[in-house]
């Protein structure tokens, strides 16, 4: 009974997340269309409801109303299986994200293993979703997304080594107190480079712009998922967005502290926002990191793909290798301010 | 020295700030959308929108099927058919705009010696079943009819300048 | 809890298959490779398997190793048959019967 | 039967028969899709061994990266189908028969007689601030630390093989060859050729009639 009792404790909270990150889906297509549109002199969309504010709940209506086109020639269990692996791996991501102090639904030792692996089957819905169409186009977003995915993997891969070095941790608590005692203790200062090609390799995970050469809309229609409509499009939709939101998360948890406040340590100013719990600071980064995300696609044309390849390769590999080194050194010889003992 | 200079100047990000920079400002900027259906933008005299025939005060039409129109059409899509009316005038019995066709040039306004044809101002209409977009004589008077005090007010504004 | 035992069939019975697909599945060298992943896992679960139940770290080390080398043998496999299909444009391994290149 | 024989069984059922699949699979991505179920399962069967840095390396390494690089080089070949070649039918039963027996060995040999949990109790329960990372680590850098260094350096190995082998040095660009260019000269291009000019056998035949 009691075993019981904890199972659905934990159910409720699998479902708050789950229903609050559907919700922030949602509203993050709004959030871009507005942010893009304000970008480029327009005010986006303002029709469905108060500026527009109902415009998510018509495009899930519109979508869930619409009819799933099955080609003929494809492989219709994968091709149906596909979009399903890409939304479960985007949400199984957020098991191991802390909240709070306290609020984390599975506070495991390798949580960093965990998300890394679990960002590295993101792709299989997208090779699936490419193979199963049998589509020329469907295919060749589906290689690309394979080939920058392997690429941009080990980019981001050796920026966490660089944050585990740092915190002497894989568990996610355990990082974001090894950051704690104010803005500046934070590993974005330390870390820099390692912050920036974790960003940029973060972009590149989620096949977003100016990476987003998997569904390049010029050259290969859409890419993987050319075929797909309906709700199997939605769920693509959806875990494209969330996996947006899940990186801007994992950022602010491993390079900006998490849900420590940014004025720890500031005399006047930490007394004054002692009473704001630490999800608000956390979602206050998350979001600031969606809005580069987008601010990103409304600069910046989209890579080559040979370009891409050069610059997982040869550029984020390198630099983070190289300051991986420095801050081995750092850590053996106890340089202050950040990694002494 | 350059070399270096460009190195930091790359894995500073710099030209990638800069453009940041700029979508950051457009971000603040007055917006220039135009809600349509409610507002419009300000149209010219000269604007060339759908077409229209225009009467004499009287109630007579102009067009006397001179055919000068379908001869200056570039696009080919005036088509005219005309004969003698019971009271000896020339008037056509056929007079269609393929709307598909036509590229809104004007010329056939420039060409008309008795300014039957014109094009208005107004540009949002829409066709909703086939062989909508052919527009007959009878529909061409039609829109003459109702549109003919802006048709009036924008060609006498206008006249100066031809 | 399972016994050590059970682990150790479903190592055997993924040994055997691997090892099935390596005899009877001669035709391309992609499913030989993959079958050759097939028995390692199964070796692999072994080596856990007896490091819980032995209680010694030492098991998940030499997986770790294993792990390495597999990695390692997969990519030159997989770089060879690229370069084996380039050449003679067949993986099928009946028609590389050939010593050159 | 506890949950956790339960996971143990449904893990273990979709290893076995995904892993059946690889090999019985006649198109090589299915296989390799199937190959990645069972890695998946089997990572799920080490975490109940409580080895979850093994487990999520296997994710990581295997299914996130070998698995990906499987499947891409098989998309790329296009090799779409392999029929069953000839013989394959009247072999099987003696291939079958090999494999069942060496298996049936091993299973005999391994089974609960030998290595039940009377044989083999399970282990006290780890304390909960015990890492199997920490303590995986401590083993390895410390009594294994060369063996790690060697195995560096063979993935090292790996790279510049599988690079070189693949690497095509690809035209990447057109460029001019200014030496070349003006090295030429004209009796390199042109070649003038003698021949006795033709003449039309019957003049009139040109002319339109």
């Amino acid at each position: 009974m009691d075993q019981l009792f904890l199972v659905s404790i934990i159910v409720a909270k699998i479902i708050v997340i789950v229903v609050a990150l559907l919700v922030s889906v949602a509203y993050l297509t709004y959030f871009e269309r507005k942010v893009i549109g304000y970008m480029q002199s327009r005010i986006g969309p303002n029709r469905v409801g108060p500026g527009g504010l109902f415009q998510p709940f018509a495009d899930v209506l519109k979508l869930i109303l619409k009819e799933i086109i099955m080609p003929t020639a494809s492989n219709k269990f994968l091709f149906i299986i596909a979009p399903m692996i890409s939304i479960a791996t985007a949400l199984a991501g957020w098991a191991v994200i802390p909240f709070d102090k306290i609020n984390v639904l599975a506070n495991i030792n390798a949580g960093v293993l965990y998300s890394l692996s679990l960002s590295s089957l993101g792709v299989y819905g997208i090779m699936i979703a490419g193979w199963a169409s049998n589509s020329k186009y469907a295919m060749f977003g589906a290689l690309r997304a394979a080939a920058q995915s392997i690429s941009y993997e080990i980019a981001m891969g050796f920026a966490l080594v660089g944050v585990m070095m740092a915190a002497s941790s894989l568990n996610f608590q355990t990082i974001i107190h090894a950051q704690s005692g104010g803005i500046w203790h934070w590993y974005w200062l330390p870390l820099f480079p390692l912050f920036l090609v974790y960003w940029i390799s973060g972009v590149a995970e989620t096949n977003r712009a100016p990476f987003d050469v998997a569904e390049g809309e010029t050259e290969i229609v859409a890419g993987f998922h050319v075929e797909y409509s309906g709700t199997a499009f939605a769920l693509f939709f959806l875990a494209e967005y969330a996996n947006m939101i899940l990186i801007s998360t994992l950022i602010a948890v491993l390079f900006l502290g998490g849900w420590l406040s940014p004025f720890e340590g500031i005399p006047v100013l930490e007394g004054l926002f002692a009473w704001v719990p630490g999800v608000v600071w956390l979602l206050m980064k998350t979001a600031f990191f969606i809005f580069v995300y987008l601010w990103i696609r409304a600069t910046f044309p989209r890579y080559r793909y040979d370009q891409i390849m050069r610059l997982g390769w040869k550029i984020l590999i390198p630099v983070t290798l190289v300051w991986i080194v420095v801050e081995a050194f750092a850590i053996q010889l106890n340089i202050g301010p950040w990694f002494a003992r | 020295m350059q070399r270096l200079k460009q190195l930091i100047k790359s894995f500073s990000l710099w030209e990638l700030l800069i453009g940041l920079k700029l979508t950051g400002r457009y971000f603040f900027k007055r917006k220039v959308t135009i809600q349509y259906p409610e507002e419009k933008t300000p149209t010219s005299v000269r604007f060339r929108g759908i077409h229209a025939q225009r009467r004499y005060p009287n109630g007579e039409e102009r067009c006397i099927a001179c055919k000068l129109c379908e001869a200056v059409c570039p696009a080919l899509a005036i088509t005219i058919e005309a004969e003698p009316r019971e009271d000896g005038s020339r008037r056509t019995t056929l007079y269609d705009i393929d709307l598909f066709k036509c590229v809104y040039c004007g010329f056939c306004e420039e060409a008309c010696p008795v300014d039957a044809i014109v094009l208005t101002r107004f540009a949002d209409y829409h066709m909703e079943n086939r062989g909508e977009n052919i527009l007959t004589k009878e529909k061409l008077l039609a829109i003459g009819d109702e549109f003919e005090s802006v048709i009036a007010k924008d060609r006498a504004e206008d006249a100066r300048y031809r | 809890m399972p016994s050590l035992s059970n682990f150790l069939i479903v190592a055997a019975l993924l040994f055997g298959i691997g090892m099935a697909g390596i005899i009877i599945n001669r035709k391309n060298i992609i499913t030989l490779l993959m079958s050759i992943e097939l028995i390692l896992l199964a070796v692999n679960t072994n080596f856990v398997a007896f490091s819980y139940f032995l209680d010694n770290i030492t098991g998940q080390v030499f997986v770790f190793f294993i792990l390495t080398v597999a990695a390692a043998e997969a990519a030159i496999g997989l770089a060879i048959m690229v370069v084996l299909f380039r050449r003679r444009g067949t993986i099928e391994v009946q028609e590389l019967d050939r010593l050159k290149g | 039967m506890t949950i956790l024989q339960l996971i143990f069984y449904a893990f273990s059922v979709v290893a076995v028969f995904s892993a059946m699949m690889v090999v019985g699979s006649s198109n090589p991505v299915r296989g390799a899709l199937f190959l990645v179920l069972t890695f998946f399962a089997m990572a799920g069967i080490w975490m109940i061994l409580h080895a979850e840095f093994l487990a999520l390396i296997l994710v990581l390494v295997y299914v996130g990266a070998v698995m990906t690089l499987f499947l891409f080089v098989v998309m790329m070949l296009s090799v779409s189908r392999v029929s069953l070649q000839e013989g394959f039918v009247r072999y099987l039963p003696i291939y079958a028969l090999i494999v069942l027996t060496i298996t049936g060995l091993i299973i005999m040999v391994l089974g609960p007689k030998q290595f039940g949990l009377l044989q083999m109790p399970i282990p006290a329960l780890k304390p909960a601030d015990y890492s199997n990372i920490a303590s995986l680590g401590m083993v390895l850098y410390t009594q294994y630390v060369y063996p790690f260094e060697v195995s560096a350096v063979l993935l090292l190995t790996a790279i510049v093989a599988a690079i070189s082998l693949t690497h095509r040095a690809g035209k990447r660009h057109k460029s001019q060859k200014i030496s070349a260019q003006i090295s030429v000269r004209a009796k390199d291009r042109l070649t003038l050729v003698n021949m006795p000019s033709e003449k039309p056998s019957s003049p009139s035949s040109d002319t339109p009639g």
